[in-house]
This record gives C-alpha cells, structure tokens and sequence, in this order.
C-alpha cells in the first residue's frame, strides 16, 4: 500500500508525555477527517501503549518513546509506537486481559485488551533488555483523506 | 484533570473531570483515598459525568476505590458515565462488578 | 537553563502538514498552562517556519522537516524547526520584511516578520545546499509547567 | 477551511472559515478569482468572521486580491477581522492600504 503521509515522533518517557502523545496522534490522524469515535478509539489506543511504555519498559529510568504514525491509501492508519526498555519475556501471556506484572499502580492489566478492542490490529514484538514495539492498525471509515 | 469532593458522614461524592490517564489518575486516587480514610462513609460515589477521555488507567481507578471499600465495610457506586466511556468500562467487565449505575446515561 | 521536558518530530514537507506541525506544537506548549493569546502566537510562528521549508527550503522537491521543542525552567520554550533544503545565501536580506524570492506563490515576504513579532526571539542558521535551522523562543508568562 | 461565495452584480462577498495557511490559501484563491474573473464587480468584500487562524499566507492573499481588483478596476474590502487575527493584520502594514473595515471587531 502506498504512503500518503507519516510522522515520527520521540519524546521522553514521562507520565506528563501520555496527554500530549495521544493528542499529537490525533491531530495527526485529523487529516483523515475520523469520527469523534474513531479519534477516542485511537486516543485510547495510543494512551494504553505509551504508558506501557512508561511503567513497564522504563519502569524507574526516563527512556525515550518513539512513535512512528503512517498513512495509507484507503484510510489506513498504522501507528507503531516503541520503547527501548526492558522488553516482555512472554507476548502471548502478556496480552492476555487482566494479566499485569506491576504490583504497586494499580495497574488493570487491560491494556492490551483495550488496544484489541479499539483497533483492528495489534502486533506486538519485544526482546527482553532490547524494548518492545507495538504496531497499532485501524482503518477508518471516514470520508477520505481531504488534506494529503 | 480535576475532582471535586462533596463530602457527608455516610457518603463521598468525587466528581470527576478531564482526562483521566496513568499520570492524572496518581492524584485522584491520592485526593480520593484521603476523603475515604479520614471518614467511615458508607457509599463511595464516583461521578464521571465530566470525565472526557479514559483509558484502562481509570478502570483501574475504579478497581482500587471498590476494593478499599470493601476493606472499609462499604460500597462503591459509579455514575454518570459518558457516552464515549462505555466502550472502555465495557472492555474491562466492570458492568459484572455491579457498580456500574443503571440509569440514563449523562450526554457529552 | 535546565530542560524540563522536550519533543522531537519529523514530518514530510508536504503542506498538508503545516496545520498538523502547528496543532503538535501547541499541544506540546499545553503543559505550560499557556493563554489564548500564547498559544496563537505559537502557532502562527511555527506554521511560518514549517512553511518557508517546504515552499522555500524545499521548492519542488519533497524533504523531511525536523522540529525539537524544548521547555526550560522559567516557562522558557524553544521551537527548532530544521530542513535540509537549498539553504539561504543572504540571511540578513532574507529577515528584512516584505523580502522575498518568491514570484508565483503569493508570498507576502513577511515569515520572519511574523515570526519575530510573535516570538521573543529568533535565530536563524543556513548553509547554501545544506539546509536552514531556525530557532524560536519564547517566555510564557502563564503559572508555569503544571505537568511536568 | 472554506469559503461561501454571496455573488450580486456589483459585489462579491467571499466568507472564509477556519485556518488560513499557505496550503488553505490555494484553494480559497483558486474559488475566489474564479468568481471576480467571471463577473464584473465593483467590490471584492473579503469577510474573516470565520477565520480562527492565519499566518503571512492570509497576508498574501489579500494583497493578491487586492491587486486583482486594482486591475479589475474595482476595490476591496476586508471585513469581520477578529481579535485574534489583529496582531498578524497590523505586523503586515495592511492598516495603511486602506482595505481594513474600521467597525467593531467580531468577537470570536
Ligand atoms: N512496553 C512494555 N515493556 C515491557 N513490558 C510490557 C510493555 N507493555 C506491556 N508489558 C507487560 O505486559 C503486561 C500487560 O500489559 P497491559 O495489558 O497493558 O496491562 P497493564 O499495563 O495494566 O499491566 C504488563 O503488566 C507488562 O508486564
Ligand atoms: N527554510 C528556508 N530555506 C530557504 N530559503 C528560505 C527559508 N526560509 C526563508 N527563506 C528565504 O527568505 C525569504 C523571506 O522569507 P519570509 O520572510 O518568510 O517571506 P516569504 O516566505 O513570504 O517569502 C524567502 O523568500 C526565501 O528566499
């Protein structure tokens, strides 16, 4: 499929970056002229990723968040959002609903749960001590990109 | 972020506002837990009625206010819930908790 | 100055994205609780940056566009906006209002203009054939970073 | 961003909306000339009431524009100028060609 139009974006791993990433997102996702429901849909999605990033990948360090957001012919929207943390040993248990390893944040253990169920697509890869990349997919039903 | 506290001796009213995300949701707890460990309420109301974004963070919230008040002898009601927040308070199976209110949904 | 928090974001020179860059910025610029009047001055300032690469910097081709936001203690933000276009052989000429190269586009040549009225200040660095960089700060006089 | 053409014989009134940048710019010249050049008004009225923002690009074109009339013959006209935009209007000097409406500013 070919590119419309992309950015990337790097910003370090603080909690206070969560409100501005999902809202760079956005912005960026406007050009595809979204329903409010498809951008709560994608601020959703990218709010569970970069905290994942934030309290898993980094835990107590402040490491930089990268996210990479594409656009594609037929409304495709591929938003790839990465961190250089400590990585998960296992996806598959990882992504199972209510399974959390953080103990102290009340944490929900939803967080892939909600990606699931808001995009079309969540494709995940990690390596432990190398980072985790989360590649989030949603077509959108919009009228079409009217900017690009 | 925001919560306002209407506070009587049997029940606390936090009445909720903005985004709530992992960093608003520190201080709402803190803010919150506070109320209900200086008093002995009965009923934890948690209003969303002002709340404009939410991810799973508030769901965990939710989860950590209804335990407290189960180890306090309470109940935890939610209410007020938006429109757009459905679709995340549905993802996390907290209708099955019980503490989701009924009643017509507040519109945004 | 210590550097409070930061962004980096790269963009395609297309001018679909000369509303995105300016709406990322400012939701950027959020954190420091900025007024109306701010946070329209912002934004007029980067949306004449962002414009002069791609209608200048970058004429007919299409390049990348580097933006780094930074907020420094004392409510400071700085905005570099960066191509790697065709360069600017005569800086001083370049800044002089109502100058301009361009014949076809209805350039006003007012950008630095703009930019130097609505920010505190700007510095500007170019190489012939390597690119331009230029470099926005501003005070906000807003109750400080609430955020970060 | 967009424009709603009102066309008599004599005038044409363009109401632009939303953000004017280099990229809106295009098109709004594009629908605007299209319309002068068809007719033979006396008075372009451009009507900013709309407009929530504007950078150099929005300078631009009301020079373009007031060329255009000046060739035509005719005169324009700018109208509606809200607060925000003053700032950016006077840095371009357009107060001293005499196309800016004195009235009371819109409030936005
Ligand atoms: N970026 C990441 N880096 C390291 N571990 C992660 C990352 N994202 C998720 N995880 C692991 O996957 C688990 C489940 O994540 P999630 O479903 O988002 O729930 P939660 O964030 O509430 O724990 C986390 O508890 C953590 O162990
Ligand atoms: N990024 C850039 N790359 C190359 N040349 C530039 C760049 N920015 C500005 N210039 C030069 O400086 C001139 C004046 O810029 P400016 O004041 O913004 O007015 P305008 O964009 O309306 O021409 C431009 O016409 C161009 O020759």
């Amino acid at each position: 499929m070919k590119t419309i139009n992309e950015m990337k974006l790097q910003i370090p791993g603080k909690s206070a970056n969560e409100g501005f990433a999902r809202a760079a997102v956005s912005a960026f996702a406007a050009q595809l002229d979204p329903t409010i429901d498809e951008i709560a849909d994608i601020k959703t999605a990218v709010s569970e990723a970069v905290t994942n990033c934030i309290v898993h990948g980094y835990k107590d360090q402040i490491g930089q968040i990268y996210i990479h957001a594409k656009l594609y012919e037929d409304n495709v929207l591929t938003i790839k959002i990465r961190d250089k943390g400590c990585g998960i040993p296992n996806i598959k248990q990882a992504m199972e609903p209510l399974f959390t390893t953080c103990t102290t944040g009340e944490r929900a253990g939803l967080g892939f749960a909600v990606m699931q169920s808001f995009m079309d697509k969540v494709r995940v890869t990690s390596k432990p001590e190398r980072g985790t990349s989360v590649v989030l997919t949603k077509k959108l039903l919009s009228k079409g990109a009217k900017n690009a | 972020m925001a919560v306002t506290l209407e506070v009587t001796n049997e029940e606390i009213t936090a009445y909720l506002s903005g985004e709530i995300d992992h960093h608003s949701a520190v201080e709402l707890r803190r803010r919150i837990d506070e109320s209900v460990l200086s008093g002995t309420p009965e009923r934890l109301i948690l209003d969303f009625s002002g709340v404009t974004f939410m991810d799973s963070s508030g769901i965990g919230l939710i989860m950590g206010r209804w335990r407290l008040m189960q180890e306090q002898g309470g109940h935890l009601l939610v209410q007020g819930v938006p429109r757009s927040l459905r679709k995340v308070m549905k993802v996390s199976g907290l209708d099955k908790l019980g503490v989701l209110e009924e009643k017509e949904e507040v519109k945004q």
